[in-house]
């Protein structure tokens, strides 16, 4: 009985937070036209629930890292995810973002993975804005299919994300 | 698009590469990189004397050049780029491409430059339209029946054939008839497999086998455009040179079944280094991708291996992936199975271990392995001093690997496996035994402690593993070797060591020619340098403050140099000749890996 | 002044009433201008003499430290500005760079010539296609190409680059619009930039980084009906424009916002090495492809708008303009456009036919070692400069005489904006940062490299 | 029936306007608020060529998507509370609260509908003066109702200031900087502009404001104070600070002097945005469009028109409402069209501007009441 209780709650807030979510754009390359064109006219992220950019981490769901995180990027990105607010989630937008693309040097992060847990990549160089809706879809599915009413990341992952002050130590990929 | 001679830039990594004393024709100011040493008595010949020089008038330029010297040389000596394909540095120049063919004045038909020795007041001319035309039609002769098998050929990236229609050619086919087919995919020998299609019957094999290995197992069969390249009847193509063909090879017609299929040639790094296989020292490139070395191949040295080297040599690449040791393990002794450790706390292990008997003044067995380099032996020579200044009894033995007789000929192979046998000899000192009298030591019970630097015996693997329980009444036992062993197994402390091609160092051949070894991968595992192992047993065990040889292996080397060669012994003992060596040698500049495709083809 | 340039065909009274280059070339450069050389208000830049006379009057303050960015919502690229203000004056501020730092010119030492076009795409992404350009005359320019390139190639080459700084220019002038809490506006020229990027889909394949120019030409032919389709999307998009143009440079509040704030004059700009609509704000007109015509840009009747006091309002009304001169430039582009090939016939240049390279092995060596080792591009170095979004776009290339270049180094023109930063901002307030940043255009990719 | 619980309700007016306070907040702001989320969304994004959200749906239910501003809501409410480290723990909480309180307070003097007469509701009233008792449809009738509602919303600067102050961040310190200035700046010209209506209207009381106002059209605030309703209309929406007032937060520059807060905490900020701008579209309507009142309709009914009374004051209250919405939405129209001022720019406007214009219009206002009324 109880179970049945705490199901209809998770329900309805995968439901909420799948519907309302205030991303945070951190763009920092090429794929932020790309960002541009999806808030844009023709594509219109916002139809998702997805509209509002909060440029503060504090009241945002969702972290878009749009582009190339380089080495002096990267703890500033660390920080931001940090100071964002439970349930958060991540979306790597393009290759770099995902994998550092074809930037192979010594000044990329091969993927912003290395810095902050990602949700849901999405490939492309730029991606194209339907490849975003679908990512976007993606993370809602995924949302919604969320299982504990207060939504937890892997514990190893937060701790050692807790222990990095700078966003130097790398988290695990997560499988 | 102008044609435009080798920039220096290309010409200063293909001399890095190259890294002779004297190469055959030198680039200009590109100073001798490598740790090698001429042999007393033995100065590369310098300028022959004026009355020899004659002056010719290269493409409109004044040029001199020794009287009879062979034209391509000069041409190629001054910077003046001709296509060839037979005609090779090591060999004989029989002139069957026609690919060198250039126009001396007064000559009513053009010259292969290969073929001819130059005399004064000879006017040449490389890149007349005549000279141009006949190379873009010889090139279009050479193409007429070579199949489209780039895609698929081992050569490709790093062949002659694509270098020279590309700098040369670069017109479309206007053949329209069907290519001539030949067989592919023949084996000729334990290690060469011929496309005989991609053949351009160039015949440089034939001459690696007859002049350099000495014996006539290749020829070429029939005529016109089914001529091809065959073995001797009767024979095969075995001899101990025989990968030597694949890359005098221009194009992609011998290939080793080694190498076949397994790597792009553009894609592999390439670090200069040295064959560990025996005592002659053989220059090699490592080519090396993904932290894997793929092959090994001659690196041109006209004092020790000219342009060549012997098929044992290619594989010993093999050792340095296989049955390694990669993690640290501190054992029981007496054969029962170790623990896998951290390598700190196993060097820690020993540093103690080691000190407390040095104190107690028990006598301690140091090993110097053939097999190590010159920075490894050294170190260990300077510890053994401090050892003997706390009190130990040292005593030092020489070992390696079992010598073999019958792999020695005149030509490169010799019959001492070891690497570094005379530097081993130099740093175990005067008194030091050999590995006959360790086991006998051994047996007696005449040792307390014994600290093998590479656990390599003379012996088969069968007789060490029989032999083994001899080790088993020390009281400490550190081995530091690079591969599991039956003897390393019964070590109280067993040290992952790194393969040759990953560490820096030199190495003594048996012309006590120190060469430099270069890392060209990564140690696998937790595995160490010797050098680096010593300098962290040593420091644990307070026994090398302030020694600079801990520091890096260039330091070590500087060091030993000057040890080296300040106690130069007086009178005729051996060690002279070989810390003679040691003397002159300089530790060469840093090379970071190229990139294969930045040679720009090595064809 | 010093960098007179030739005198300008068909100069015409432009916009907004700003003078023409001749007005400014006959004398009163500020004179012309219906607006004022110095801003009445106080906010905006003061020297330090004003600034000190300020201080006496009002109570004495304690400066602040704060940082923005570089994680700042609205900047264009990543950047850090460490201010140190009074109230909201910006007393002093550290402009930091190098946030988006992805080795341009590291990467390019590894790639073929052919193999750099994708990073230069990525230079300044909101206008790839001239960067594009811009490397390609430059390696053309080395091989010595430049005189046989096709005709119809280098027409492509200016319809495709107009398009792009079309885009470029739209996307500076929503940016602006949306850092002063105009949002409207930026989406009405987001949609524009959007039909655009779906007529350069259809041409390259690619919506942002197209990769599309080789060098000898162009990688394929325009496709059918393409001229028509651009004709219609110039005509439906100047509509919008004019509709963004009523929101606003007729809006008072917008204009207070842009008026006087972050002026420069001309001898500044020029010393500190701007270029582009940057510069031209400021009454210069310098435009390398009038004065220095490359491709077939002396066939073109076109306008180099110029500001006059060299503020925010200024470099917006340039790129507005910039934007009908660039449909001008298309329109006659695409009149006198004539058919050919795209690509120069070169074997040891372009690529051989498919069907050869399968079927000929000397083809297939062609593609092979051009694939491989790239064009073999003569030793030598050269500097090739057009005319990027933001300015002056220069290829620096050092060539060895192997298929890759030994040194890449480019002039980006934002890079050489963005030292001035500093300088504009100070006196400021926090709220006429970001527009400056805005109008400035830094772009990190261009940038940082 | 109807008429002994509408009886209970006049006697005992503490309960009645309990009654008042639940119906007007819970069922008319807070919901309208919620919804000129949902509004304002689609309202821009009709005018950028967009479809707005309208994807969240409770089984094939998804109304041109409203639900989302529920699922902002039920989102909002389960999201983790930051308190970053070293906030004034105290003020850091109670900002919120400041910064919502004060307006839902003063809808309290807010009149929504016209007197209510008991024991004649389904009758036609032509006299409201004979009704044995009313019921006011306002939460509190007070007669210093205006003077009210100025003390009441000087007080919300306290949420904002203390939202920056509190937060222990340099950006929102900022934020909360600009608002204080900016609040107490236009609250002198609000004050300023209505004092012509209360010239000539007679009153501070509200609903005595809308019964002057009558329901001729010509005698709304809006007509006979045109100057005055422009300078209030732009004062308050600086006072709401929204777009192009909305220094304050200003996305672009600070981010806000709620950078720090997160959650429902965020969300209440959000809210009193929203209800600020309704209850400004309330003010608005109670000075300038005659509140409650509907051109030609008078207690009776339309002129000869008669109407039983609960018709007539439903009619009013549901114009009353329209009146609201209509306001609200030239807001958002307002929001998405201008751009944002500049804090120097936005001080100027407010002292040297909208200031002196609105003395002249007390002066001139003065002069004419003066003379219309004989000088006595």
């Amino acid at each position: 009985m109880a179970e049945s209780y705490t199901t209809r709650l998770d329900d309805a807030l995968n439901w909420a937070r799948k519907y309302s979510l205030f991303t945070y754009p951190f763009v920092t390359a090429c794929c932020g036209m790309e960002y541009m064109a999806t808030a844009g006219s023709k594509y219109d992220i916002a139809r998702f629930g997805a509209e509002f950019p909060r440029f503060s981490p504090r009241q945002a769901d969702l972290l878009f890292v749009v582009g190339t995180i380089t080495e002096r990027q990267a703890p500033v990105l660390h920080r931001i995810w940090m100071q964002m607010a439970e349930p958060k989630y991540v979306i790597a937008f393009g290759v770099c973002a995902s994998t550092g693309g074809f930037y192979q040097n010594y000044n990329t992060v091969p993927g912003c993975d290395q810095v902050v847990p990602v949700d849901v990549y999405i490939p492309g160089c730029p991606p194209r804005p339907e490849q975003v809706l679908d990512g976007l879809i993606l993370l809602q599915k995924k949302i919604a299919e969320a299982t504990t009413w207060v939504q937890r990341r892997d514990r190893k992952e937060v701790e050692l994300a807790a222990q990095s002050t700078d966003g130097r130590k790398r988290l695990p990929v997560v499988a | 698009m102008a044609e435009t001679p080798p920039s220096p830039i290309k010409s200063s990594i293909a001399a890095a590469l190259r890294e002779t004393a004297t190469p055959p024709s030198p680039p200009p100011a590109a100073p001798p990189a490598a740790a090698s040493a001429a042999p007393a008595g033995s100065a590369p010949s310098s300028a022959p004397p004026p009355s020899e020089l004659v002056t010719i008038k290269l493409d409109g330029r004044d040029v001199q050049a020794k009287k009879g010297a062979n034209l391509l040389e000069v041409c190629l000596a001054n910077g003046v780029d001709v296509s060839y394909f037979c005609y090779h540095p090591g060999l004989s120049s029989p002139a069957v491409c026609r690919q060198c063919l250039v126009e001396v004045v007064g000559q009513p038909k053009l010259v292969p430059a290969c073929f001819t020795p130059i005399a004064d007041k000879m006017e040449v001319n490389t890149a007349t339209p005549r000279v141009l035309s006949i190379r873009r039609q010889i090139l279009e002769f050479t193409l007429v029946n070579h199949p489209v098998d780039c895609p698929i050929c081992d050569k490709a990236g790093e062949c002659t054939l694509q270098k020279q229609y590309q700098d040369w050619d670069h017109e479309g086919s206007r053949s329209s008839i069907p290519k001539v087919h030949k067989p592919k995919m023949q084996d000729l020998g334990p290690h060469i497999v011929l496309d005989a299609e991609r053949c351009i019957l160039c015949t440089r094999c034939i001459r690696v086998c007859d002049e350099v290995a000495g014996e006539k197992q290749l020829t070429m069969a029939w005529r016109g455009d089914r001529e091809q390249l065959t073995v001797a009847p009767g024979h095969k193509l075995d001899n101990p040179y025989s990968i030597n063909t694949v890359d005098v090879c221009p194009v992609g017609a011998l290939t080793s079944k080694d190498f076949r299929f397994t790597m792009r040639a553009w894609e592999l790094f390439t670090t200069p280094s040295v064959c560990p296989g025996c005592a002659t020292g053989c220059n090699v490139e490592v080519h090396h991708a993904q932290g894997e070395i793929w092959r090994l191949v001659p690196r041109e040295n006209l004092q020790v291996n000219k342009y060549w080297m012997c098929d044992e040599g290619r594989f010993t690449y093999k050792d340095v992936r296989h049955k390694r040791l990669t993690s640290a393990r501190i054992g029981g002794g007496r054969g029962q199975p170790a623990q896998i450790t951290s390598l700190d706390k196993a060097v820690t292990f020993a540093a103690e271990r080691l000190e407390k008997l040095a104190s107690s003044g028990a006598s301690i067995g140091l090993v110097y392995s053939a097999q190590t380099t010159n920075e490894a032996l050294f170190a260990l020579s300077q510890v053994a001093q401090k050892l003997i200044a706390r009190g130990a009894n040292i005593r030092s033995y020489v070992t390696g690997t079992a010598s073999k007789p019958e792999r020695a000929d005149k030509i490169l192979r010799s019959a001492d496996t070891n690497p570094n046998t005379a530097g081993a000899t130099l740093f175990a000192g005067a008194g030091a035994s050999d590995a006959g009298a360790l086991l006998a030591d051994l047996k007696a019970g005449k040792l307390k402690g014994l600290w093998m630097v590479g656990a390599d015996l003379p012996l088969a693997e069968q007789a060490l593993a029989d032999t083994a329980p001899i080790v088993d009444g020390l009281e400490l036992f550190i081995c530091q070797a690079v591969s599991d062993s039956a003897l390393l197994r019964r070590a109280h402390v067993q040290l992952p060591a790194a393969a040759w091609a990953e560490v820096d160092g030199s190495f003594t051949n048996n012309k006590n020619l120190v060469q430099r070894l270069r890392k060209s991968v990564a140690p696998q595992g937790d595995a160490r340098s010797h050098l680096e192992l010593i300098s962290q047993i040593a420091k644990k065990a307070n026994l090398a403050s302030g020694e600079k040889w801990q520091v890096s292996a260039r330091q070590a080397f500087l060091q030993m140099v000057s040890v080296v060669s300040s106690s130069l012994p007086v009178g005729a003992d051996p060690a002279q000749v070989v810390a003679a060596g040691f003397a002159s040698a300089e530790w060469g500049k840093e090379f970071l890996p190229v990139q294969l495709r930045f040679a720009n083809s090595r064809g | 002044m010093s960098t007179t340039t030739q005198s300008k065909t068909g100069m015409k009274k432009l916009a907004f009433g700003m003078p023409t280059p001749d007005e400014i070339a006959s004398g009163g450069v500020h004179g012309l201008s219906t607006r004022p050389k110095v801003p009445p208000d106080l906010m905006s830049k003061l020297n330090a003499a004003e600034l000190e006379e300020v201080e006496d009057i009002e109570l004495p303050t304690e400066p602040m430290t704060i940082n923005m960015g570089p994680s700042h919502p609205a900047t264009h690229g990543t950047v850090r500005i460490v201010l140190t203000i009074d109230g909201e004056t910006v007393r002093d501020s550290d402009v930091q760079v190098g946030y988006l730092h992805r080795c341009f010119e590291k990467e390019a030492e590894h790639a073929t010539y052919t193999q750099v076009f994708p990073y230069t795409d990525r230079l300044n992404y909101v206008s790839p296609l001239l960067n594009n350009v811009g490397f390609a005359l430059a390696v053309e320019k080395l091989i010595g190409i430049v005189d046989r390139l096709p005709e119809r190639a280098q027409y492509i080459r200016v319809i495709v680059g107009e398009i792009s700084r079309i885009t470029d220019h739209l996307t500076c002038l929503g940016a602006s619009a949306m850092e002063v809490g105009g949002f409207t506006p930026f989406l009405w020229m987001i949609k524009v930039r959007e039909w655009l990027w779906e007529l350069l889909e259809e041409l390259t394949g690619a919506r942002l980084t197209h990769s599309y120019v080789r060098i000898g030409g162009v990688s394929q032919d325009l496709p059918e009906h393409f001229i028509d389709k651009l004709r219609a999307t110039l005509h439906k998009s100047t509509s919008v424009l004019t509709e963004c143009e009523s929101l606003l440079v007729k809006n008072r509040i917008f204009r207070d916002r842009m008026d006087g704030v972050a002026a420069i004059s001309a001898e500044d700009a020029i010393g500190l090495g701007w270029t582009g609509p940057c510069l031209r704000s400021t009454g210069v007109p310098y435009d390398v492809r009038k004065d220095h015509p490359y491709l077939v840009y002396d066939r073109f009747e076109f306008d180099v708008p110029v500001g006059s006091v060299g503020d925010n309002y200024d470099r917006f009304a340039v790129r507005l303009e910039e934007i009908r001169q660039s449909m001008r430039i298309l329109d006659q582009a695409m009149t006198q456009i004539p058919a050919g090939p795209v690509l120069l016939d070169d074997p040891r240049v372009a690529m051989p036919a498919k069907n050869a390279v399968y079927n000929t092995i000397e083809s297939m060596i062609g593609h092979f070692k051009l694939i491989i080792d790239g064009i073999k591009v003569p030793a030598g170095e050269v500097y090739s400069y057009t005319e990027g979004g933001n300015g002056e776009l220069g290829f620096y290339i050092v060539s060895d005489g192997t298929g890759r270049p030994y040194r890449c180094h480019v002039r980006s023109p934002s890079f050489i904006a963005t030292q001035s930063m500093s300088k504009l901002i100070l006196g400021a307030g926090i709220a006429d940062i970001i527009p400056t940043f805005g109008m400035i255009n830094m772009i990190g990719g261009e940038c940082d490299r | 029936m109807t008429d002994s619980i509408l009886m209970f309700l006049a006697e005992h007016t503490a309960v009645a306007a309990l009654l008042k306070l639940v119906l007007l907040v819970l069922g008319f702001v807070m919901p309208l608020a919620s919804l000129s989320t949902w509004a304002e969304r689609r309202q821009s994004a009709m005018m950028q060529d967009r479809l707005g959200p309208n994807r969240a749906n409770i089984g094939p239910v998804k109304l041109w998507g409203i639900l989302h501003f529920v699922a902002d809501a039920i989102k909002m409410m389960f999201k983790e509370d930051v308190v970053p480290a070293k906030v004034d723990r105290f003020l850091f909480a109670l900002a919120p609260v400041m910064a919502i309180a004060p307006v839902l307070i003063t809808f309290a003097v807010v009149p929504f509908g016209p007197d209510l007469c008991v024991g004649q509701v389904l009758s036609v009233v032509t006299d409201p003066t004979t009704c044995k008792a009313t019921i006011p449809l306002q939460v509190a009738r007070m007669d210093v109702g205006m003077l009210f509602y100025f003390a009441l919303a000087s007080l919300a600067v306290y949420g904002t200031t203390l939202a920056g102050w509190a937060s222990y961040n340099k950006w929102s310190l900022l934020g909360g900087l600009r608002a204080s200035s900016q609040m107490m700046s236009y609250e002198v010209c609000m004050g300023l502009s209505l004092m012509g209506a209360f010239l000539v209207y007679g009153s501070l009381e509200p609903n005595a404001i809308v019964t002057a106002q009558g329901s001729n059209i010509l005698n709304w605030g809006i007509f006979t104070q045109p100057l005055a309703f422009v300078l209030f209309f732009t004062a308050a929406i600086a006072e709401t600070k929204r777009a192009p007032f909305d220094l304050p937060e200003g996305e672009p520059e600070l981010i806000g002097y709620f950078v720090e807060y997160s959650g429902m905490r965020f969300g209440i900020f959000f809210l009193a945005e929203f209800i600020e701008t309704i209850f400004l579209a309330a003010i608005v309507t109670t000075v300038f469009l005659g509140g409650w009142q509907v051109p030609g309709l008078d207690s009776s009914g339309f002129g000869s028109f008669h109407l039983p009374h609960l018709a007539v004051v439903l009619l009013q209250v549901v114009v009353w409402s329209l009146k609201i919405l209509l306001l609200c939405w030239l807001q958002l129209l307002i929001r998405w069209t201008l751009p944002r001022f500049r804090p120097d720019q936005l001080m100027r406007l407010g002292w040297k501007q909208l200031l002196p214009l609105s003395l002249l219009n007390i002066i001139i206002t003065a002069a004419v009441v003066l003379w219309r009324s004989g000088g006595k």
